[in-house]
C-alpha cells in the first residue's frame, strides 16, 4: 500500500490477547466484528481490576469500596455518554440496543400508543428494532408499517414520506444496517419525523462502534447501542434519551435503587437515570465499557471510520475478482459501514463458514437476526464479513483464498 | 476431517440434485420445521399406505448442504418403512448417511433437521408427542 | 476455638485478591455481602480467558469461537440448573433477582392477572419482590396485599392462611430476608398457595448464596437469584421456572435470538429457554457464574451453611455485649441467613457505617431497599454485617472494636 | 481527617439537640425530599413577612447526624434573610456551617439535603424551578 493508513493495524492487533490465538492451526483471522468486537488488554484489565481491588455495590454505601466502585461506575457513564455527545443524565446503562428498545416499548410504548396508531420502522432493521414494535401494535391494534429500500439497498425516501403522513406516533429506524451496511442519513429522518410528530428511536448498534456519533446533531428521541459490539465487555450498552422524554415516562423494571419511596400501595421514582437502572447494575462491565470507549477514543472515532472505509474498498475490489462472489447493498463504500454481506454462487453460508472456519477465518452466516430483509433480498442466508480496528488487507487477502478454496470444493 | 471431506461429491449431488424434492398432491402427513440458529427450513409430507406404510415422500426446503442433503437422503431411507420405524429412527443414523463427518455442534442441528421434522410429522400423526432432545440444547 | 472448622477460612481467603487490600491503612473486613460478594481468583480468570481466547457472540455461530463460546455458555447454564436443582432448559439466565420478577411481571403477569384479582407478598420483602407486583396490581386493578410478621420477624402464617382464602393469583415471598435474616419454609409457603391456586415466585438472591437450594423440592413455579451475590460476576442471574409454565406465557423482550421466524406482521417464538434470553447476552458472565457455582459447589453449601450459622452464633454472642447494641430478627442462628441487622443506639446508621469504614470494615446502612420493613421496625435505617465463606471470627472481633470506638465517639 | 473529627461535639449535640426544629401553624412554604440512596428526609416550612423575609422557619426529618445537623444549622442561618438570600446559598456555606469535615461523595449528599429541601421550597414559592445539581450525581 503506498497511501498512509490511517491506523497501525500491527501495534492495535498487539492490544488485543486473542489474535494471538490459532484456529485449525491458522491464524485467527476475525471478520464477525458486526456480532461482537474482541476486547483489548485494557478492557479486561478494567475488569480485573474492578473485582480484585474495590467491587462492591454502588449508590447505597457508604463504605470505601463502594463510594470507589459508585464514583467509577458514574465516570463510565460520564465516558459513554460523552462518546456519543449526550449528558450523562440522559444515559441509561442497560444490557444493550435489544434491552433498550424494549425499554422503550414498555416504558414509553404502553403510555402512548392507541388503537389506530401506526408506528413506522423499516425493512433493514434488525428483529432487535422490529419485534419490539410488532409485539407493541399487535397489542394495541396499532398498525406496523415498513419503509421499503432501493435496489441500492438505500431507504425509500419517498415512501417514507408518504408514510409520515399518516402522522405515525413512532419512527424507529437503524443507523447502519448490520446486512446491507448501508448509513442512513437519520438526522433528516428525525428532522422529518418530527415535524410530523413522531417520537424517534435510532438503533446505533453497528454506527457507534465503527464511525462518529453525537445524538444532540442526530436530534433523535432515542439512541441505543450495544458496548459488547465496540471493544466493551458482553453484558452492557446504553440508550441515550432526550432528558424530559425520560422524566416524562414511567419506570422500566420495578425494584431497588428505581425509587425514591415505597409505601404498601405506591412507590415513587428516583431520578433519571436511575429511574431505568432498577437492581444491581452491571457495575464491572460498564466500568469496562469505560475503558473500551476511552480506547477508541484514543485511536480517535475518525480514523477508525477512514480505516474501515478502506478495507471495505480493498474488500470490495479483491472479492470481485472471485468466481461466483455476489454481494449485497450499497457499493460505495463511503456510503457503508464496514460490513460486507455476500453469497458465493449456490455456496450455502453454512457451508462456506465451516470451509472457511477451517482457514482460521471466522465470519457470520446465516439470516443476521434480518429476516424481512433477506426476504426482501430473497435470500435464505447471507455471509457477511464485517471489520474492526485490528483487521488489515492482509485478512481480505485470506478471506479471498479461503472463498476461492470453498470455490473449488464445490466446484463453483 | 476437512471440509473437502465434509463436502464429498455425494453430498453435493444431494445438495444439488435432491431426491425425493417436492410437493405431494395428496398426503396425510404434512410436517414443517425451521432452524431458529441458523434459518435453515424443511417440510416434509407423507401419503400414509395400508398397514400403516410410508407410501410415498417429499420435502421442500432452504438451507445448507448438509441440512438439505441429509432430509434428501432421509426420505430415501424412509420410503417404503413402517411409520413406526420413524420411531427408531437415531441421529447416528442420519449421520452414517452423511459419511460419519466431523460436524461442530451447529452444524449437527443442520444435520439433524430432516429428521426432526420427520418424527414431529410421525409422532403427531400417530399421535404421541415428539419431545425434541436438540430443539432447546445447542451443545448436542 | 476448640471446634472443628467447616470451612478453612484462611485457605479460602487466599483465593479473593481483594482481601489483600488495605482500607484507610487497616486490613479490609468485608462484611457486605449482602448487597454483593467478593470473587474468587477462578471467577476473574474465567473471564479473562473468555475474552482473551475464544470471545464470540453464540448460538446463531459456526465458526470455532463461536462454538466454543455456545458450548461454555450453555455449560455455565447447566452447572447453574444443576445448582439450584432445575433442569437446564427452565433456567433463564438474565441480569439478576430484579430483572427476574420483571420478567415475571411483564410476561406472566400481563396475561394472567385482572382487575379484582388479589397478589399477596410479605412485610419482609426487597423492594425488587414488592415493587413490580406494585406496579402490575395498579395497571390491572388487582390489589397487592402483605403477611405481616410476628415479633420475631417470622411469617405471620395465620394471616397467610386468611389471605390464601381469597384465592390469590400470586404469592411472592423471599427464601431469605436480607434484613432480618430469617429463612421462611417456602416449601410449605409453596404447597398451600398450589393448593389455593395460586402462581408462586420465591426471591432467592439471599438463600442461594448462603446454602443449599433445591427447587424442586420446594415446588414453586418461579425461583430467581443473582450472581453477584454469590462469588459470580455483576450483570448476571437467573429464573428458575417450571417449563410447561415458561412454555405457555408470552415472551419478554422482542429481538434476537428469541424468535423462530419474524414476518411483518407477527413472528414466532423460539425454545424456552431462548423465549426470554433476546438479544447478545450476558456471555462472559454466565461463563463467570459457572465458575462461581463451581467454586461453591467444590467447598459444598452444606458447609457454608454451616459455617455462617457458627459466624452468626459467635457475632450474636460478642456484639451483645457492646453498649447500645440492639439486633433485629431472629435470634437462633439455625433459623436466620448470614445477616445481622442491628442498630447502635442513636448513633445514626450512616454515621456508623463512616466512623467503621475508617477501621476498614465495610457494612452497609440504610433502609436496605425493604422501606415497608423499616416501618415495620419501626426505624428509619438500620446497619447491617452479613457474612460469607471468607469471614471469620476475627472479622466479629473487629467490628466489636470498631462498634465501641463508635459508641464512644457518639457517647453511647 | 478521623471521624472523631468529623463527629464533633457541635455536630452531635446539633443532632441530639436541633434547633428549629419542629412544625409551623402557619407557613407559607413547605418543601420536603428524601435522599434515595441512603432514605435520610427533611422536611421544612418557613413563613414569610413583609418584605420577602423569612420570617420562621422549622424542619423535621429523620437521617444521620450529618444531614440532621446540617439542616439543623442551615434554618438558623436562614432565619430573618430575604428570600433571595436563598438563592446565593452555596454547598461551600453548609460544609463551612458544618466544620469543613472531609466527606465522601456519599455523606456529601447527606450534609447537602437541607439546602436542596430548603432551595426547592423557596424556589418554587418564587415561581423558579431549582434543578438540583447534586440529585442526578452522586458523584458530586
Ligand atoms: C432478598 C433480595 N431480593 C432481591 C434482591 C435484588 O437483587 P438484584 O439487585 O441483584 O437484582 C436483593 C439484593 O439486593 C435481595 O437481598
Ligand atoms: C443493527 C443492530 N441492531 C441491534 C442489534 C442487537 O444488539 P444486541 O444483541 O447487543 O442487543 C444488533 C446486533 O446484533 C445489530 O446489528
Amino acid at each position: 500500500m503506498l497511501k498512509t493508513e490511517p491506523l497501525d493495524v500491527q501495534r492495535i492487533r498487539a492490544d488485543f490477547p486473542i489474535l494471538r490465538r490459532e484456529v485449525h492451526g491458522k491464524r485467527l483471522v476475525y471478520l464477525d466484528n458486526a456480532a461482537t468486537t474482541q476486547k483489548p488488554q485494557v478492557v479486561i484489565d478494567a475488569l480485573v481490576d474492578y473485582y480484585s481491588r474495590y467491587n462492591s455495590n454502588i449508590h447505597r454505601s457508604v463504605h470505601t469500596l463502594g463510594e470507589e466502585a459508585t464514583a467509577a461506575y458514574e465516570a463510565a457513564r460520564g465516558k459513554v455518554a460523552k462518546f456519543v455527545g449526550a449528558p450523562a443524565k440522559g444515559l441509561v446503562l442497560l444490557r444493550g440496543t435489544t434491552e433498550a428498545t424494549n425499554l422503550i416499548r414498555f416504558a414509553w410504548g404502553e403510555e402512548n400508543v392507541r388503537k389506530g396508531d401506526t408506528l413506522v420502522t423499516t425493512l433493514m432493521e434488525h428483529h432487535s428494532n422490529i419485534v419490539p414494535w410488532q409485539l407493541l401494535a399487535n397489542k394495541k391494534g396499532a398498525a406496523l408499517k415498513f419503509v421499503g429500500l432501493n435496489k441500492d439497498g438505500t431507504l425509500d425516501m419517498g415512501q417514507y414520506e408518504e408514510l409520515l403522513k399518516e402522522s405515525p406516533k413512532l419512527v424507529a429506524v437503524t443507523h447502519c444496517s448490520n446486512v446491507l451496511g448501508t448509513i442512513n442519513d437519520v438526522a433528516q429522518i428525525c428532522t422529518k419525523a418530527r415535524r410530523a410528530g413522531a417520537t424517534t428511536v435510532v438503533d446505533g448498534a453497528q454506527s457507534v462502534p465503527h464511525m462518529p456519533v453525537n445524538v444532540e446533531s442526530i436530534g433523535c428521541d432515542f439512541y441505543a447501542f450495544s458496548g459488547h459490539k465496540m471493544l466493551g465487555p458482553t453484558g452492557i450498552g446504553a440508550l441515550a434519551g432526550k432528558k424530559e422524554l425520560l422524566e416524562s415516562m414511567e419506570p422500566f423494571h420495578g425494584g431497588g435503587e428505581m425509587i425514591k419511596e415505597v409505601f404498601l400501595d405506591h412507590s415513587t421514582w428516583n431520578d433519571v437515570p436511575y429511574k431505568f437502572e432498577a437492581g444491581t447494575v452491571n457495575i464491572a462491565d460498564a466500568i469496562g465499557l469505560g475503558a473500551a470507549v476511552d480506547y477508541l477514543s484514543a485511536i480517535g472515532m475518525d480514523k477508525v471510520r477512514e480505516h474501515e472505509v478502506r478495507l471495505i474498498e480493498y474488500a470490495l475490489e479483491t472479492l470481485a475478482k472471485v468466481k461466483g462472489f455476489h454481494p449485497y447493498g450499497p457499493t460505495d463504500p463511503r456510503k457503508k459501514g464496514g460490513v460486507i454481506s455476500f453469497n458465493l454462487a449456490d455456496v450455502h453460508p453454512h457451508d462456506l463458514a465451516t470451509i472457511l472456519d477451517e482457514e482460521g477465518i471466522a465470519i457470520r452466516s446465516g439470516h443476521h437476526c434480518a429476516q424481512p430483509l433477506m426476504r426482501w433480498l430473497d435470500v435464505a442466508a447471507a455471509s457477511r464479513a464485517s471489520f474492526h480496528v485490528y483487521n488489515s488487507y492482509d485478512d481480505v487477502d485470506v478471506l479471498k483464498a479461503g472463498l476461492e478454496k470453498a470455490g473449488a470444493i464445490f466446484k463453483v | 476431517m476437512s471440509s473437502a471431506d465434509i463436502y464429498r461429491e455425494l453430498i453435493l449431488d444431494y445438495y444439488r440434485n435432491p431426491r425425493n424434492f417436492g410437493k405431494l398432491e395428496k398426503f396425510d402427513i404434512d410436517s414443517r420445521d425451521t432452524n431458529p440458529l441458523c434459518g435453515d427450513e424443511i417440510e416434509m409430507q407423507i401419503r400414509v399406505g395400508d398397514g400403516k406404510k410410508i407410501e410415498e415422500i417429499k420435502f421442500t426446503g432452504k438451507g445448507c448442504a448438509i441440512s438439505q442433503a441429509s432430509a434428501s437422503m432421509l426420505t430415501e431411507l424412509a420410503k417404503g418403512k413402517q411409520l413406526d420405524w420413524v420411531k427408531e429412527v437415531a441421529k447416528e443414523d442420519v449421520f452414517k448417511l452423511l459419511g460419519d463427518p466431523e460436524l461442530g455442534p451447529s452444524r449437527v442441528k443442520c444435520a439433524l433437521l430432516g429428521m426432526k421434522v420427520l418424527k414431529t410429522g410421525v409422532y403427531g400423526y400417530l399421535g404421541a408427542h415428539y419431545d425434541d432432545p436438540e430443539a432447546s440444547d445447542p451443545m448436542t
